[in-house]
């Protein structure tokens, strides 16, 4: 059944006992063309993808939990492509023009609202590296724009913008058709719209064991049996080097803890995304009226799904320094999801020591924003066995021939 | 907010510590004979495991000692720390951890 | 002859020296200790000729036990680490001057570094310290480890700071950074308010 | 006396009467109630509108669980958005106001229709309003976001003041009720170091509403003799008004103490608002108690609609009768208990309902022998009135289906009353797993995630109190055992008079007259969100039968109450729906904080000025005189530029660049990172750190060192220098310092452990004024007219020790700005009164200060780079043209064999070059990019980037470094450059724009 005011008005007269299910809950085949492990944002575009621009026909998606319950719907829900180095910003540029169009697309409200996202900057180099990022973003044809100080102020009238806050605002760069989208929705608006074009979305299916033969991968284990496959992705932030280690090859990742909250839902009162990497803060107001902010990663490794809570106390300590109204509002839900984070802080979307078998990982606190294109240059990559143009930076062998991208540079950590 | 024990110090809170990440790789002895792809995965190549880890941790606020902690990645249990340059087995950290007693 | 002038020395805290002139009758009193000449010490602490040798020199022995310090007279030695001590001297005269040490401990691997003017020493005093340094500091200061003579390093409201008993009980000497001192002073002083409302 | 308020008994003082303000009208209440209790007193129940519907909502429990009574409190910049009255405490000058009433809270302007009441089933907003982004972003969505939300923020900063504190104890106690008073008395008595938090303002939990006898006293007698006898203990720690929001790995809890609010008193520093507790503890007790669960029945959401045992806690507790007349439906005995003492108090009993077939025991005997009517076997089917609840149709049920005729019974109050969960939040914040006990028909603690830890009492599903006290006990005697000087041996036995609660029936959802998701009725599960029992039916119709996606696909649980009373019977209606069994279904993800905390707690005095470190250097009040502004570098004041009356910054910044080139300036260079290096290898260490070698660096004298990481990239610069032939000093930037330092001695520990060195800290040892221009030796020869300061006797990259003004100074040949050069060291004390010495005896010489902008200058006019600046972490020394700094006869050292991967060898890598502007004038924008050919079609390929730009002054025209591809092999070649629009002209040259020779700096 398609989504549209109509359908609705029309089942609203039946009290909503119509709606069919959004997606199947099929029973595992014994093969399948391209089996994708990881029943999340990035696996379930991959799916969508392979079934709509590849004509891929029997696709399974295995997840072992519930679709969309890792870091799809863990995070802060922000979308932008304002990154400094060609590849990335390629990408995510990519990612967001899809986001722009997925929800007619996909027939689902992804509730994309593009209120724009602020990057500050509270020091000199701060501000050389924000201009070094919008002048980039400006000729990769990417929207960006320059605040200065004044001109944040205008923009955002609730930021402490005074010179004597501790992290004084010199300016900020403004990506006005970026923002947030919601995360829920984007997971099911896929799974719905793949499921219709026949892909085979698996939930409680855990995979236990990649089934090699020679060097090349022939299918998998999985608490439901084994399922065969002529190729395989693996899509599972979080535990990329635990899949991985499943194929017999290792991965140039660790596994951190990032944290997330929000506060208690209020009346509009914060228009846009504003973010800051010199002290770790992003924060943004959902339609439901929290305020959803993020902090940077937890140092250590872990795949506990929580964090530590000094991370937290520094991040909010931050955020009343630059938002001192916000103090008496209170916090009310915390959670931390795991990101597989690399050495150049940028995805592997990439073919693998074994043959057939590709991976997609890495992204960091980077991978909402990238579903919609790391799900398009994936499904690209395993139906064509080679990269889109797109995803060519992102090898694995990039690690053994220094050939980084490096976002942690100018542009921070990414978001 | 881990409690951490440092081998010297005993247990303190997290935020005096800093992180090193995976513990006991070797630095190659004669980094220049040693070919691309083993540099690249002596530079970054991580078990990055699931369950338990031998890590690094500085003690930057304290006794300014890096040393080792056994953890367990999927829970944040600790076993127990050594000293940089030990490398006790499993069993004798789960030892001493329980000869340690509750306090 | 201006190379004849004599420069004059000044506190990181010379602004705040009102502020911190040991008040009476207060709950907690913090105050600026006149300043003790500093020395790092790094040698090996499993060589007892060494810490013969060091005692020899400076009339403290050195602590080998971690957190604990050592006083004798005028000088105290502090154990930082493993191989790392503090010396503490309260006059100048109470040791002699740094070469003449290291020579004293040439035959040794160790190393003897003034850092007189790294640092600031601030007192801490009365019943309720423990409860200001609490508001500061995750160490447990009501542990019965706690004893004169203890002593840690750690953090502060986010600064490196040596936290250190001087007496039986409620009386603790910070070390502190010149640089972070006139923050950490602001946070003890403002930890501290709420002892002494009347 | 209010007309609700009983004339006796309760925890109030009626000794001060509390003046209150509720929408704009004034109440009378007292000290001791809550706002949710004064207003019921005033038999105020309608008190909010719900989120999604509109629908008139009133007061609903007593607690953190309250889901409908959400207030905005307070004025200006302290209003505050989102108490709950339930936990609000009434202090002199409270003003309270509903949320989400508009623009009255009778009169609502969002009621909806029927129809478009019916179109917003669960995730309507996902089927519709896309189809044109434009009407989404610019009219539906501004609508949703206007509707949502709650309160409102203040406009004004936080005059409060809130702070943390730590504490280490050997046992911590959540929840001083029975169990937990029980938990803490044994350890507390053997001296153990004990904290006890209750969020009640005094202690007593479940003894605070019902009436219970302990050792033959009444139930709060016996807790004030506990809590006496504890308050004698110095070693424990009591904090009432305190909520444990967070339990996470290592027995690490975080507790919010209320310190204020409830006696209407403005904070100060020595008086905090709240106060952050951050406990660890060796063993933690959870005795957190439990929270009554309402019924899932239609229109259960009607103003008056209370549940059992918050009706309990205002008759006993407050001494309020919310209603007179009540009507209790409830499938467990223990409700009775609520609705006899309801009766005690003088209310009407209309009727009990009970679900339950054969209710039996003692409370059922007991209400049946006052007369009221007792309909077993029967359910709510509709309820009356709108604002107000009126009364309600019962009806026979066989546990499935209505079998009967409907009944109609009115009265003021409904009580009701599901169950009681236990409250494993905390339990299972900190990864303990829950398990389902049929019995008690919810989730229980199963497997433990944090060694010692035990829940009891009502938290474990133990609802006796003689059971909570005998295990309360029996874990304090444990922990005093552990502490090691236990007073007992064995639990002590209470002796309790408590009423047998019998056995409860599930009864998760009642049948309506329609199917429930096809009439009007409304069966409410979580009443903030208006989630209904439909929407769970519709979420698993639509697939969405895993419990965390019918949570988020209906919102369930999501509000401020945390779904503390809908949970349980949302996925047990979820579990109904599938089929399965509610173990199968599990729980969701319980998630800190337990109850919603203040940002100011969270923040604690980590605000304004004490936010984060200001560190200036010694001679930081001169600066500040001299009218300098300052840059922030990493925690660093530095001085940026001393602006003259009159000047502008670049006004100050040519005058102070002139003075350098053409007399002298004079620079605090304090910041830079100092460290000593002393033991036999420190030779051998620093060949190993350093890119370049210092094999045969002879004592006196300076080498400028590169640091590179391991791969291979530009990590740290600085100057070396030999001291004697086992004594180097090093010093770094001033962002790196604390970086390198733990960077050599990760090495020194770690790897190289055979290595003889020491490296100690020494930066804020040293003050140090870099002396710069060719007056330098002038101002050089007035501080020590003794000492030979001529190029011969001292020449470039040497160091003496020499007596500055009666102190022994460090003095280094070095310099930053191409210029003849002196930095002078000296002990950090008197960095202030050298820096006036300086200024006076160079005043023939007009000795200028200097910030940090006209240092850039200077250096950039000399190539030099800034580590941070012309870097970002992807450059190596040969990408920066300092191949003559990288050694080649070393075996090896840090990042040598990174600068021979395939990718660090390529020559067309990005490499620091001059650049020249086409007009002269034209100063390029630092950040600006690099392109070849500006007419390329976007996107337009990018070479580079400009990492430090300039007017020069000297020189005449603007300078400029830049990354760029093969920029090495470029030079003069034509680019073009790019910034926020403007489009330049440039010309690769050389990076040494001044004094390529180095005659000045030689001196």
């Amino acid at each position: 059944m398609r989504f549209s005011f109509a359908s609705l008005a029309h089942n609203a007269m039946t009290y909503h006992q119509d709606w069919p299910r959004q997606w199947r809950s099929p029973t595992p085949k014994n093969h399948y063309d391209v089996i994708i492990i990881g029943g999340g944002g990035h696996g379930l575009a991959t799916a969508y993808y392979l079934a709509k621009n590849h004509g891929v026909r029997k696709v399974a998606v295995l997840e072992k939990g519930w679709i969309g319950g890792g870091n799809t719907g863990r995070n802060t829900t922000i979308v932008r492509s304002n990154y400094l180095w060609d590849d990335a910003a390629h990408l995510y540029e990519k990612s967001l023009q899809l986001y722009e169009g997925l929800s007619k697309d996909l027939n689902y409200n992804i509730m994309l609202s593009q209120r724009g996202v602020l990057n500050l900057a509270h020091s000199l180099q701060d501000v050389r590296d924000t201009k070094r990022r919008v002048n980039a973003n400006k000729l990769n044809g990417i929207d960006a724009e320059w605040l200065d100080a004044e001109a944040v102020r205008a923009f955002c009238p609730i930021i402490r913008t005074d010179k004597k806050a501790r992290y004084p605002v010199l300016g900020a760069s403004l990506q006005k058709r970026a923002g947030t989208a919601r995360h829920d929705a984007v997971a099911w608006g896929y799974a719905r719209a793949a499921d219709m074009r026949g892909v085979d979305i698996i939930q409680n299916c855990e995979v236990t064991g990649i089934t090699r033969q020679g060097d090349r991968v022939t299918g998998v284990e999985t608490n439901r049996g084994t399922i065969t496959a002529h190729k395989i992705g693996i899509c599972t932030a979080g535990h990329s080097s635990v899949l991985a280690e499943m194929a017999g090859f290792a991965v140039p990742i660790t596994s951190h803890p990032l944290q997330a909250m929000v506060s208690e839902p209020i009346k509009p009162v914060l228009d846009t995304v504003v973010m800051s990497n010199a002290v770790h803060v992003y924060v943004s107001q959902s339609d439901k009226g929290e305020l959803v902010l993020g902090a940077g990663i937890d140092a250590y490794q872990s795949y506990a799904q929580r964090g530590s809570f000094h991370v937290v106390e520094l991040q909010i300590s931050a955020l009343l320094e630059l938002f001192p109204i916000f103090s008496r509002l209170k916090l009310m839900r915390m959670w931390g999801g795991i990101v597989d984070t690399t050495p150049d802080a940028c995805p592997i979307i990439s073919t693998t020591p074994v043959k057939n078998l590709y991976l997609n990982a890495g992204w960091g606190t980077g991978g909402f924003k990238a579903i919609p294109g790391s799900g398009f240059v994936f499904a690209h990559t395993i139906a064509n066995e080679a990269p889109h143009a797109l995803n060519a930076a992102f090898t694995l062998d990039r690690f053994s021939t220094g050939h980084l991208i490096d976002e942690h540079g100018a542009a921070g950590v990414a978001h | 907010m881990l409690k951490i024990k440092c081998p010297y110090c005993g247990d303190r809170d997290e935020t005096e510590f800093s992180y090193g990440g995976e513990a006991h790789i070797e630095r190659p002895d004669s980094p220049s004979e040693v070919s691309d792809e083993a540099w690249g995965a002596y530079l970054f190549g991580r078990p990055n495991k699931k369950g338990l880890m031998r890590e690094r941790w500085f003690h930057v606020h304290g006794c300014r000692r890096w040393f080792n902690l056994l953890r367990d990645t999927s829970n944040h249990t600790i076993i127990g720390s050594y000293t940089a340059l030990e490398k006790p087995s499993i069993a004798e950290l789960k030892k001493e951890s329980r000869k340690g007693g509750a306090k | 002859m201006d190379n004849l002038q004599h420069l004059s020395a000044q506190s990181p805290l010379y602004a705040k020296r009102d502020l911190l002139k040991n008040g009476s009758g207060q709950a907690v009193t913090l105050s600026l200790e006149s300043e003790p000449n500093l020395i790092t010490l790094r040698g090996d602490s499993a060589d007892k000729s060494f810490l013969a040798a060091v005692k020899n020199l400076i009339g403290s022995p050195l602590p080998v036990k971690p957190c604990s310090s050592q006083e004798k007279g005028e000088v105290a030695a502090l154990w930082m680490g493993p191989d790392e001590w503090l010396i503490i001297a309260n006059e100048t005269d109470s040791l002699k001057p740094l070469p003449e040490m290291a020579l004293a401990l040439a035959e040794y691997h160790c190393a003897l570094v003034d850092i007189s003017n790294s640092k600031v020493m601030l007192s801490l005093a009365g019943p309720s310290s423990r409860d200001v340094l609490s508001k500061g500091c995750s160490i447990d200061f009501y542990s019965n480890k706690w004893r004169k003579g203890h002593c840690v390093n750690s953090l502060y409201a986010r600064c490196d700071v040596t936290i250190w008993q001087r007496a039986t009980r409620d009386h603790y000497a910070i070390l502190v950074r010149n640089s972070f001192s006139d923050y950490v002073s602001d946070y003890l002083l403002d930890a501290a308010l709420e002892y002494n409302v009347a | 006396m209010s007309v609700n308020r009983l004339p006796s008994s309760g925890r109030i003082n009626r000794d001060v009467p509390i003046r209150l303000r509720f929408n704009g009208t004034y109440y009378l209440g007292y000290e001791g109630d809550t706002l949710a209790s004064a207003l019921l007193a005033n038999d105020i129940h309608l008190v909010a509108r719900s989120m999604k519907y509109a629908r008139p909502r009133g007061i609903m429990t007593a607690g953190p669980e309250e889901p409908n009574a959400i207030m905005q409190i307070n004025v200006s910049n302290r209003s505050e958005p989102n108490p709950k009255a339930t936990e609000t405490y009434l202090h002199p000058g409270l003003i309270a106001a509903s949320v989400n009433a508009w623009p009255s809270l009778r009169y609502d302007a969002r009621r909806l229709s029927g129809i478009a009441q019916r179109l917003m089933s669960a995730g309507f907003y996902y089927k519709t309003m896309f189809g044109s982004s434009t009407l989404w972003q610019k009219v539906f969505e501004p609508i949703i976001r206007r509707s949502a939300g709650l309160g409102k923020a203040p406009s004004d900063p936080d005059p409060d003041v809130y702070d943390h504190m730590h504490r280490h104890v050997d046992l911590m106690v959540v929840g001083a009720g029975p169990a937990g008073l029980a938990a803490a008395r044994d350890a507390a008595l053997s001296g153990a170091r004990v904290a006890l938090v209750d969020a009640l303002p005094e202690f007593g939990g479940s003894l605070l509403s019902q009436n219970r006898t302990i050792d033959k006293i009444s139930g709060m007698d016996w807790v004030s003799g506990v809590t006496s006898e504890l308050e004698t203990c110095d070693t424990a720690l009591l904090l009432p008004n305190t909520t444990a929001i967070g339990y996470f790995d290592q027995n690490y809890i975080i507790a919010i103490e209320r310190r204020l609010d409830h006696k209407g008193e403005a904070s100060t520093p020595a008086n905090v608002r709240e106060r952050l507790w951050h406990i660890r503890a060796d063993k933690v007790i959870l005795a957190t108690g439990s929270h009554e669960r309402p019924l899932v029945f239609s229109d259960n959401d009607r103003p008056g609609i209370m549940l059992a045992g918050a009706v309990q806690s205002y008759v006993n507790r407050f001494a309020v009768l919310p209603g007179k007349s009540a009507i209790l439906f409830a499938n467990n005995d223990a409700a009775y208990e609520a609705a006899l003492d309801f009766k005690k108090a003088g209310g009407d009993l209309v009727a009990v309902i009970d679900p339950r077939q054969e209710p039996q025991g003692p409370l059922v005997e007991e209400l049946f022998a006052t007369g009221t009517r007792l309909l077993s076997g029967h359910v709510v089917t509709a309820t009356l009135g709108v604002n107000r609840f009126k009364g309600v149709n019962a009806a026979p049920w066989n546990g499935h289906a209505i079998t009967g005729k409907e009944e109609r019974f009115e009265a003021d109050i409904l009580m009701m009353s599901g169950g009681w969960s236990p409250a494993v939040h905390l339990f299972s914040q900190a990864s303990g797993k829950l398990r389902y006990d049929a019995e008690i028909c919810a989730f229980v603690p199963d497997i433990y995630g944090q060694k010692e830890c035990s829940v009891i009492g009502a938290a474990n599903g133990d609802f006796s109190l003689n059971e909570a006290l005998r295990a309360g006990s029996r874990e304090s005697i444990k922990a005093a055992t552990a502490y090691g000087k236990p007073t007992r041996k064995t639990a002590r036995r209470y002796a309790v008079e408590e009423p047998d609660t019998g056995v409860s029936e599930a009864c998760w959802q009642v049948p309506a007259q329609n199917p429930a998701d096809q009439g009007k009725l409304k069966q409410f599960v979580d009443f903030q969100n208006d989630t209904t029992a439909a929407d769970i039916a519709l979420a698993k119709r639509e697939g969405f039968d895993s419990v965390e996606h019918m949570k988020r696909y209906t919102l369930s649980g999501f509000g401020t109450d945390q779904g503390k009373t809908g949970n349980i019977n949302a996925l047990a209606i979820l579990a109904r729906q599938t089929a399965s069994s509610i173990e199968e279904t599990g729980t969701t993800t319980f998630r800190p904080p337990y109850t919603p905390v203040s940002f100011g707690a969270v923040a604690g005095r980590f605000v304004g000025p004490l936010t984060d470190p200001v560190r200036t250097t010694p001679m930081h009040e001169a600066h500040v005189k001299a009218g300098a502004l300052f840059e922030n570098v990493g925690q660093w004041n530095r001085p940026w530029y001393y602006a003259r009356a009159g000047e502008d910054m670049d006004a100050a910044v040519r005058r102070e660049c002139k003075a350098v080139r053409k007399g002298v300036g004079m620079l605090d260079v304090s910041t830079l990172g100092k460290i000593d290096i002393q033991g036999p290898d420190a030779r051998e260490f620093i060949n190993r750190l350093y890119t370049n070698s210092v094999t045969n660096l002879k004592p006196g004298n300076c080498r400028y060192g590169i640091m590179c990481g391991e791969d291979g990239m530009v990590l740290d610069d600085g100057v070396i220098t030999c001291l004697d032939d086992t004594h180097f000093v090093t010093t770094t930037t001033t962002a790196g310092a604390a970086h390198v330092l733990s960077h050599m001695e990760d090495y020194l520990e770690t790897e190289w452990p055979d290595l003889k060195v020491y490296c100690t800290s020494i930066t804020e040892e040293w003050a140090t004024i870099a002396i710069n221009g060719p007056k330098a030796r002038d101002v050089m020869e007035r501080l020590n007219a003794d000492e030979d300061w001529s190029a011969k006797a001292f020449p470039f990259l040497t160091h003496k020790e020499v007596q500055i003004g009666g102190v022994m100074a460090r003095i280094f040949r070095i310099s930053f700005t191409g210029e003849l050069a002196y930095e002078i060291n000296i002990p950090a004390r008197y960095g202030l009164a050298l820096w006036s010495h300086v200024a006076n005896v160079g005043q023939e010489w007009d000795i200028t200060p200097y910030g940090t902008e006209a240092m850039h200058i200077l250096r950039a006019e000399k190539g030099y780079i800034l580590v941070g600046q012309d870097t970002d972490g992807s450059q190596t020394p040969q990408d920066l043209g300092l191949n003559w700094i990288v050694s080649t006869n070393k075996p090896d050292f840090i990042g040598m064999r990174s600068h021979a991967r395939p990718d660090t060898v390529r020559s067309d890598r990005k490499q620091l070059v001059g650049l020249m502007t086409e007009s002269p004038e034209f100063v390029l924008e630092e950040g600006a990019q690099i392109v070849e050919n500006p007419d390329a079609p976007t996107p337009i390929p990018m070479v580079g980037h400009v990492t430090s730009s300039y007017w020069s002054e000297h020189l005449g025209h603007s300078i400029a470094l830049a990354l760029i591809q093969g920029g090495l092999g470029r030079k003069g070649e034509q680019l073009h450059s790019f910034s926020l629009g403007n489009w330049h002209k440039v010309t690769i040259v050389d990076p040494i724009f001044y004094d390529i020779e180095g005659a000045h700096r030689d001196g």
